[in-house]
C-alpha cells in the first residue's frame, strides 16, 4: 500500500453542532494537501480526530493500510503521522533541543531501568538522538538557537521549533495546524522553503492555513470545508475561482438571508 | 430500622454535611479566585471559635456580639494573610501558594497556641433549651442554628456573586484574571476579598459548632480535610456545588455508620469519593475542563 | 538582579547553616556554679503538638515540684536538676531527646513521655544505655509488653476495667453499650472490657467508635440506643468526650454513662455543660483528695499538692499533672534511698522497682519484679457529676 | 572539566563531603545525638528524592506518600519481628509492597489533574492510616509496632550511630545516583515534557500512560525503602508518623527544593527536619535558648516555608541556578 492517506466519512458531532460532517478525501505521498476554510469550518477538529486528540461519531481513516481513528495520539505518531498545534504546545522550560529530542522518543525505547544503570543502550540511543536533534534543527534554521529556552524564543521560531520536534518523530505524514499563523512576510517565505524541504525527504505534508499567498504557492491539492463539509477539492488554479469556496469565504453579494 | 432511627442519621448526616459544606464553601471562594486550595482554611474555622470564645470571655458582651466579633477578627485575619503571604508571590502561580498556605496553616495553629493555650476552649449554645422532637428523632437547637447559618451563607454567596458588582468582578477574575484587568477590575483586591470571605464562612462554621464539639488550637487540620474532600466531591468553582459536596459528605458518613459501621466511616466515606471522581473526573457539578487544542 | 543577589545571600546563609559541621565541644556539661554537684534526671514531655494540653501540665507540676525540692535542700545535700525536652507529639522527636539526655547530659533516669507512642519510642536507648523510664502516658503496652528498664504511673487499663465492671456488676446493670475513640487508649479499653466483660456477668450489647476530632455521635448512638443498654461504658481521652454526652440527652437516652480517667478533666464538664449531670466515671483520688478520707497521709500529700498548684497556676491540677507529680517523687524517693553519691543509673532502676508503698497523687503505688505500675483498684474511686462539679460517687447515691 | 560542569559538580562533591565527614567530626557525648538527627534527616531526603521525580519532573502531586513509608515500615516490620525473615528480605518486600501501591495510586492520575488528583492521592494516605489503625494483627493497631530488630547484612549488624548513618546516607547516595541517571536521561525528559505540556508531549509520541505509572511506582519505592530504614533505625513505629500531615510536609520540602532538580529537595529536607533540631546544628545552645526554639519550633517551620517561596519563588534550585547564571554559567 503506497502512503497514501484515505480519509472517508468522517465525521464529529459536539451536541448538535456537527463539527466536521460526512468529509471524505486523499492525500497522496509526496504531495503537500492544504485543507482552507472559514473560521468554525472544522479544521482542527478534523486534525484532532485524525490525530487521536478526539473521537470521530462515524468514518474512517487509514494510513500506509493501518486505521487511524479511535487510537490513542502517541500511538498515531508511532504509526509515522505527526502534527503540530495551532498554539504551540512546547515545553517551556526546555531549550530547542531538548523539545526536539523529546521527538524522538516516539522511536526510541531506553526507560527507566536502563537509564537507572547507565546501560550502554541508553547511551547509545541519547547520542543518535541528540544528533538527530541537531540536523533537524539546521533543517528548519534554528540551529544557533540550540540552547535556548522555548519560552524565551520569539513567536515565529516558535512555530518552527514545533515543526522540528514534529519532525523529530521520523513522520511519512505530517499535519501542520496554522503553521504560518503571526508569521511576518519573510518568515512566510522561509517557513515555504521549510515545507519544500520536508517533502524533499520524503514526508507528505497536511496543512491547515488561512494565508492565500502561502497555501496557492505551495499546495498541490487544496480541500475546502465550510461549516464542517467538504465543499470544493482540486488543485490551486481551480479552486481560487471556484464560486462556492468564494461565497463561503465573502458571503452573499445580495445578502438574502 | 425504624423511620426514626432513619431520620436520626439524615439528621446527624446534614449537621455534620452542613459544617462541611461551611468549610468547603470557603475553599471554592479562594478556589474560584486564585486557583488554589487554601490548606489554611481549616485554620480559620478554628480561629472563628477561638476568637469568639476570647472576644466573649474578654468584653461581658452578649453571645451573639461576641460571635460576631469573632468571624469580624477572623476576616482580618484572613486579609492580613493573604496580604503579607499571598500577595507578595506576583507571579500567582497556584502550586507555590498553596505552599504558602501550608505554612501558614502552621503559623496560625502554632500562634493560636501561644495566645490561646493547649487547652480546649467552649462557648455557650446560642439558644439553650431542651431539644426537639421530629417523627421521635431528636434534633437540637445548636444543629438547626447550624442549618439556618449555611442557609444564610449560600444565599448571601449566591447574591453576592450574582447581583453585586463586587460578586460580578470576582467571577470574571477566576474565569480569566488578564481580561477583567481590562475591564479595569483589580483581581489582587478580589483575591484579599476571596480570602476575608474564605475566612468569615470559616470562622461562621467555628462559631457555630464550638458550642457543640469545643475548639482547640490544633482541631483546625481535621475540617480541613472535610471541607477539602467536600469541594473536591461537589465540584470544584461553585458555591452550590460545594454545599451539596459537604450534605452529600456528611450523608455518606452517618449512613456508613447505620449501615456498615462506624470504625471505617471515613474510609467509607472517601472510596465513595474516589469512585464518584473516577467516573466524573471534575466532581459532581464541575465543568469537565477539558484542555482545549 | 540586584533581588536575585540577595535571594542568594540568604539561600546561601541558610544552606551554610545547615552545612555547619556539628562541632561539637567535648567539655562537660555546664557544671551548675551550687556548692555540691546536681542529680540530674530528665524530662521527656509533649509541651507541642496535639498533646500539648496534657504535657502542660505535667510540666507545670515538676516545675512546682523541683522547685520545693531544692527549696528543702534538695536531695541528700545535693540540689536536683530536671532537663527538659519537648517531644512536640513526635515520636523520632521522642527518641532523640533521649539519646541527648542519657548520652550528652548523663541523666540518671527519665520521666516520660506524654504520649504511649512517643514513651515506646524511647524504649530501644533507655534499655541500651541502662536508664530508668517512668512514663506518664496510659497506654496498656508501655508496661503490657514488660521492660525491666520501664515504669508507668498512670492507672493502667486492666486495673481500671475490672473496677468499672465490678461497679456494673454491683448495680446490676448487666447489658452495656460500649463506646470509644479510636486511638490507643479507646482501643486498649475496649478490648480488655470484651475479655473481662463475661467475668462480671456483663453483656456487652454494642459496640461503637468515633475518629478523633469527629464532631457529632449521634447515629453511633441512636445504634446503642436501640440496643437498649442498661449502661454505656465511654472510653476516650480526647476532647469528643462531651459531645458524646451532649448527643446522649438528645437523644433522650436515659441510660447512665460512665467513663475511664481519661475523661477526669474540667473542660468536659464545661463543654457538656447540663449534659454533664450524673456522669460517672473512675480516676485517682485526687480529684477529690477527702476521698482518701480526711486526715489520712494520702489526703494530706493530696491536699497540699491542689493548694499549692492551684496557687501557683491558677486553676486545679488534672489527672495528668498528678500522673507528672507521682513520676517525679517515685524517682525522688528513689534517690534518696541511695547514697549521695557514688551510685549509676542501674542503682536508681533498682531503688525504682523497690518503691513500695509510696503514698503519691494518683494513688499508692508499690513497684515489683513483675509489676511496673504498681497501682491496684484501691487506688481509684467513682466520681459523679452533679450540679455541674464532681463529687463522690457513693454520696451521690 | 569546562567552567560549567564543574561549578555543576564542585557544590555536589562539597555537600558530599560534609556528609561523609559528619560521623568522624561528631565525636564525644553529642556524636549519637547529631548523629541520630541527620540520620533522620537522610529517611525524610530519601522520600523527598522520590518525590522530586514525581513531582519536580513529572508534575504529578501526590498528598498520600506518607502511606508509602509507612508501608514500607511495616512491610519490613512484620517480616524481620513477626517471621523473623532476614533484614534483606524486608528490604526488598518492603520494595515490592510499595511498588504495587504506586502502581495503584497510579490509576487516578490517569483520569485527574491538579486539585482532584490530590484530592485522590489524600484519600488513598487517609484509607491507608485507617488501615494501620485497624489491622492491629499485622501492625499492632495505634500501641504501634514495637521490638523491631536492627537492620543486618550478610552478618553486620547495623547497631552503632555511625553504622545507621551510613545505612541510610548509604541509601539515599544510591538513591541519588539512580535518581541523576534517570533524570539526565530520556525519561527525565518525558517526565520535563510531560509537566510541560501532556498534550505536546502526546504529539511527541511520549507514551505518558505507562510514564505516570512507572513514575508513581519508583516515587512510592523510595518511600518505602524510607519508611523501612526507618523501621529498624527507630525500632518502633506506630500509625501516627504516617499521616496527611507527614505527606504534606513532605511535598512542601520538595516544592521549597525546587522544580528539575535533586539536590534542591534535598537541601530542603536537610533545612526543615533541621528546624526542629535546633540544637543538633548549634550544639552550643543554652537550654533556655533551646526551650524558647521547640517552643516556637512549628512557627518557624511556618515561616521557613512562608519566606522561602516568597524570596526564592523558584526554591532553592532556583536560587541555585539565578546564582548560577549571575555568574555567567548556563544550567
Amino acid at each position: 500500500m503506497s502512503g497514501t492517506l484515505a480519509v472517508r466519512g468522517v465525521t464529529k458531532r459536539f451536541g448538535g453542532l456537527v463539527a466536521v460532517d460526512d468529509v471524505s478525501f486523499d492525500v497522496h505521498e509526496g504531495e503537500i494537501k492544504a485543507v482552507i476554510g472559514p473560521n468554525g469550518a472544522g479544521k482542527t477538529t478534523l486534525f484532532n480526530v485524525l490525530t487521536g486528540f478526539d473521537t470521530p461519531d462515524a468514518g474512517s481513516a487509514t494510513y500506509a493500510g493501518q486505521e487511524l481513528l479511535g487510537s490513542r495520539p502517541d500511538r498515531v505518531v508511532r504509526r509515522g503521522v505527526a502534527r503540530t498545534f495551532q498554539n504551540t504546545r512546547l515545553f517551556e522550560e526546555m531549550t530547542a533541543h531538548e523539545n526536539v529530542m523529546v521527538g524522538t522518543h516516539a522511536r526510541t525505547s531506553s526507560g527507566f531501568t536502563s537509564a537507572a544503570l547507565r546501560l550502554p543502550r541508553a547511551f547509545r540511543e541519547e547520542r543518535l538522538a541528540s544528533e538527530e536533534a541537531d540536523r533537524l534543527l539546521r533543517l528548519v534554521g534554528l540551529a544557533e538557537r540550540r540552547d535556548t529556552p522555548a519560552a524565551d524564543m520569539p513567536h515565529g521560531l516558535r512555530r518552527l521549533l514545533e515543526i522540528a520536534r514534529a519532525l523529530a518523530t521520523s513522520p511519512k505524514l505530517l499535519l501542520l495546524d496554522e503553521p504560518a499563523a503571526g508569521l511576518n512576510a519573510t518568515e512566510t517565505a522561509g517557513l515555504a522553503d521549510v515545507l519544500y524541504r520536508i517533502r524533499d525527504h520524503g514526508v507528505t505534508i497536511v496543512v491547515v492555513e488561512h494565508d492565500m499567498g502561502l497555501v496557492m504557492q505551495v499546495s498541490d491539492e487544496i480541500v475546502v470545508l465550510d461549516r464542517g463539509a467538504k465543499i470544493a477539492e482540486g488543485p490551486p488554479r481551480l479552486i481560487q475561482k471556484d464560486p462556492a469556496v468564494i461565497k463561503a469565504y465573502l458571503g452573499e453579494e445580495d445578502l438574502d438571508d | 430500622m425504624g423511620t426514626a432511627e432513619l431520620l436520626q442519621f439524615a439528621i446527624a448526616g446534614l449537621k455534620n454535611g452542613s459544617i462541611y459544606a461551611l468549610v468547603a464553601l470557603g475553599f471554592t471562594i479562594v478556589y474560584a479566585s486564585t486557583g488554589v486550595i487554601n490548606f489554611a482554611q481549616g485554620e480559620f474555622v478554628m480561629l472563628g471559635g477561638m476568637l469568639s470564645w476570647w472576644s466573649y470571655s474578654m468584653f461581658d458582651v452578649p453571645l451573639v456580639v461576641a460571635g460576631l466579633m469573632g468571624v469580624a477578627l477572623t476576616a482580618v485575619v484572613g486579609i492580613v494573610f493573604e496580604l503579607v503571604a499571598i500577595r507578595p508571590r506576583k507571579d500567582g502561580n497556584p502550586l507555590a501558594l498553596i505552599i504558602i498556605t501550608v505554612g501558614g496553616s502552621l503559623l496560625l495553629s502554632s500562634l493560636a497556641r501561644h495566645a490561646f493555650g493547649p487547652l480546649e476552649k467552649s462557648l455557650p449554645a446560642f439558644t439553650p433549651g431542651p431539644s426537639f422532637r421530629v417523627l421521635g428523632a431528636a434534633i437540637d437547637r445548636q444543629t438547626l442554628w447550624i442549618f439556618a447559618l449555611t442557609a444564610i451563607a449560600v444565599v448571601l454567596l449566591s447574591l453576592l456573586y450574582t447581583r453585586t458588582r463586587v460578586g460580578k468582578a470576582m467571577r470574571a477574575c477566576s474565569i480569566d484574571r488578564s481580561a477583567a484587568r481590562l475591564v479595569g477590575v483589580d483581581p489582587r483586591s478580589m483575591v484579599t476579598l476571596s480570602f476575608a470571605l474564605a475566612a468569615a464562612l470559616g470562622a461562621l462554621a467555628g462559631l457555630a459548632t464550638t458550642p457543640l464539639t469545643q475548639t482547640a488550637f490544633n482541631i483546625g487540620p481535621s475540617f480541613g480535610i472535610k471541607g477539602f474532600a467536600a469541594a473536591i466531591l461537589g465540584g470544584l468553582g461553585n458555591p452550590f456545588a460545594a454545599v451539596i459536596g459537604g450534605l452529600t459528605l456528611g450523608l455518606l458518613e452517618s449512613m456508613s455508620i447505620a449501615f456498615i459501621s462506624s470504625t471505617f466511616k471515613d474510609a467509607i466515606s472517601l472510596l465513595v469519593l474516589l469512585l464518584v471522581l473516577f467516573v466524573r473526573p471534575q466532581g459532581m457539578f464541575g465543568r469537565a475542563v477539558r484542555e482545549k487544542v | 538582579m540586584r533581588r536575585r543577589f540577595v535571594a542568594l545571600g540568604v539561600a546561601v546563609l541558610l544552606c551554610a547553616v545547615a552545612v555547619l559541621p556539628g562541632c561539637t565541644t567535648d567539655g562537660e556539661p555546664g557544671v551548675d556554679a551550687g556548692d555540691a554537684e546536681p542529680i540530674r534526671i530528665g524530662a521527656v514531655l509533649s509541651v507541642t503538638g496535639p498533646y500539648a494540653g496534657l504535657g502542660v501540665p505535667e510540666r507545670n507540676a515538676i516545675e512546682l515540684e523541683v522547685a520545693r525540692i531544692n527549696d528543702a535542700g534538695g536531695i541528700n545535700g545535693r540540689p536536683l536538676e530536671v532537663l527538659y525536652e519537648d517531644d512536640a507529639t513526635d515520636e523520632a522527636a521522642a527518641q532523640a531527646a533521649a539519646v541527648k539526655l542519657i548520652d550528652r547530659d548523663g541523666v540518671v533516669a527519665i520521666i516520660g513521655a506524654t504520649g504511649t507512642g512517643q514513651s515506646m519510642a524511647m524504649r530501644g536507648d533507655v534499655e541500651r544505655a541502662g536508664v530508668a523510664q517512668v512514663s506518664m502516658a496510659g497506654g496498656n503496652v508501655i508496661t503490657g509488653e514488660f521492660s525491666e528498664w520501664v515504669f508507668q504511673t498512670p492507672w493502667p487499663n486492666r486495673v481500671v476495667v475490672p473496677f468499672i465492671l465490678s461497679y456494673l456488676q454491683e448495680q446490676g446493670m448487666t447489658r452495656v453499650a460500649l463506646i470509644s475513640d479510636s486511638g490507643g487508649y479507646g482501643k486498649d479499653g475496649v478490648q480488655i472490657t470484651k475479655e473481662e466483660a463475661a467475668g462480671f456477668g456483663v453483656e456487652i450489647v454494642a459496640e461503637e467508635t468515633y475518629q478523633r476530632d469527629d464532631k457529632d455521635m449521634t447515629a453511633q448512638l441512636t445504634i446503642i440506643r436501640g440496643a437498649a443498654p442498661d449502661a454505656i461504658m465511654l472510653w476516650g481521652a480526647g476532647s469528643e468526650a462531651p459531645t458524646v454526652l451532649k448527643n446522649a440527652k438528645d437523644l433522650g437516652i436515659e441510660a447512665p454513662i460512665i467513663g475511664a480517667p481519661g475523661n477526669a478533666r474540667l473542660e468536659l464538664i464545661e463543654g457538656a455543660g447540663d449534659a454533664a449531670e450524673g456522669f460517672t466515671f473512675a480516676a485517682g483520688h485526687i480529684l477529690l483528695p477527702e476521698s482518701y478520707g480526711v486526715g489520712t497521709e494520702a489526703y494530706e500529700v493530696a491536699t497540699d499538692f491542689v493548694d499549692r498548684y492551684t496557687e501557683a497556676y491558677g486553676v486545679g491540677p488534672d489527672i495528668f499533672a498528678g500522673h507528672a507529680y507521682d513520676a517525679l517523687h517515685i524517682v525522688v524517693e528513689a534517690l534518696k534511698r541511695l547514697p549521695a553519691e557514688g551510685f549509676d543509673a542501674a542503682d536508681v532502676r533498682d531503688e525504682i522497682e523497690a518503691t513500695n508503698g509510696f503514698i503519691g497523687v494518683g494513688g499508692t503505688f508499690t513497684y515489683s519484679a513483675d509489676d511496673h505500675n504498681g497501682l491496684s483498684e484501691s487506688d481509684l474511686t467513682l466520681y459523679r457529676v452533679v450540679d455541674g462539679v464532681w463529687v463522690l460517687a457513693e454520696e451521690a447515691e | 572539566m569546562g567552567r560549567a560542569a564543574l561549578l555543576r559538580y564542585v557544590p555536589g562533591a562539597v555537600v558530599a563531603l560534609f556528609f561523609a565527614a559528619l560521623p568522624l567530626l561528631a565525636t564525644g557525648s553529642d556524636a549519637r545525638y547529631v548523629l541520630k538527627v541527620f540520620t533522620f534527616v537522610g529517611v525524610n531526603a530519601l522520600v523527598v528524592l522520590g518525590l522530586a521525580l514525581l513531582f519536580g519532573y513529572a508534575g504529578q502531586v501526590s498528598l498520600g506518600h506518607a502511606a508509602f513509608f509507612g508501608l514500607g515500615a511495616y512491610t519490613s516490620a512484620y517480616l524481620t519481628t513477626r517471621l523473623e525473615l532476614p533484614w534483606i528480605i524486608g528490604l526488598l518486600a518492603a520494595v515490592l509492597v510499595t511498588a504495587i501501591g504506586g502502581m495503584l495510586l497510579a490509576l487516578p492520575s490517569l483520569r485527574l489533574k491538579g486539585h482532584y488528583l490530590a484530592m485522590a492521592t489524600l484519600g488513598f494516605g487517609e484509607i491507608m492510616h485507617v488501615a494501620f489503625v485497624e489491622a492491629s494483627g499485622i501492625t499492632g493497631g495505634p500501641d504501634g509496632f514495637s521490638r523491631i530488630p536492627l537492620a543486618a547484612l550478610g552478618g553486620f549488624v547495623f547497631e552503632s550511630p555511625q553504622a545507621k548513618y551510613w545505612l541510610v546516607w548509604g541509601a539515599v547516595a544510591v538513591g541519588f545516583i539512580i535518581a541523576g541517571n534517570i533524570v539526565s536521561g530520556r525519561p527525565g525528559r518525558s517526565m520535563l515534557a510531560l509537566h510541560g505540556s501532556e498534550q505536546g508531549a502526546v504529539a511527541s509520541g511520549v507514551d505518558i500512560t505507562g510514564l505516570k505509572v512507572r513514575v508513581f511506582t519508583a516515587s512510592a519505592v523510595y518511600a518505602g525503602v524510607a519508611g523501612c530504614l526507618y523501621a529498624h533505625v527507630v525500632g518502633f513505629i506506630s500509625p501516627s508518623s504516617f499521616t496527611l500531615h507527614n505527606s504534606v510536609i513532605f511535598v512542601a520540602m520538595a516544592v521549597l527544593g525546587g522544580g528539575r532538580s535533586l539536590a534542591g529537595p534535598v537541601a530542603a529536607a536537610l533545612i526543615l527536619t533541621l528546624a526542629g533540631f535546633a540544637d543538633a546544628v548549634f550544639p552550643g545552645l543554652s537550654r533556655e535558648t533551646l526551650a524558647v526554639i521547640q517552643d516556637w519550633q512549628a512557627d518557624l517551620y511556618g515561616l521557613i516555608i512562608i519566606s522561602v517561596m516568597l524570596l526564592a519563588p523558584a526554591g532553592f534550585a532556583g536560587l541555585y541556578r539565578a546564582g548560577l547564571r549571575s555568574v555567567g554559567v548556563k544550567l
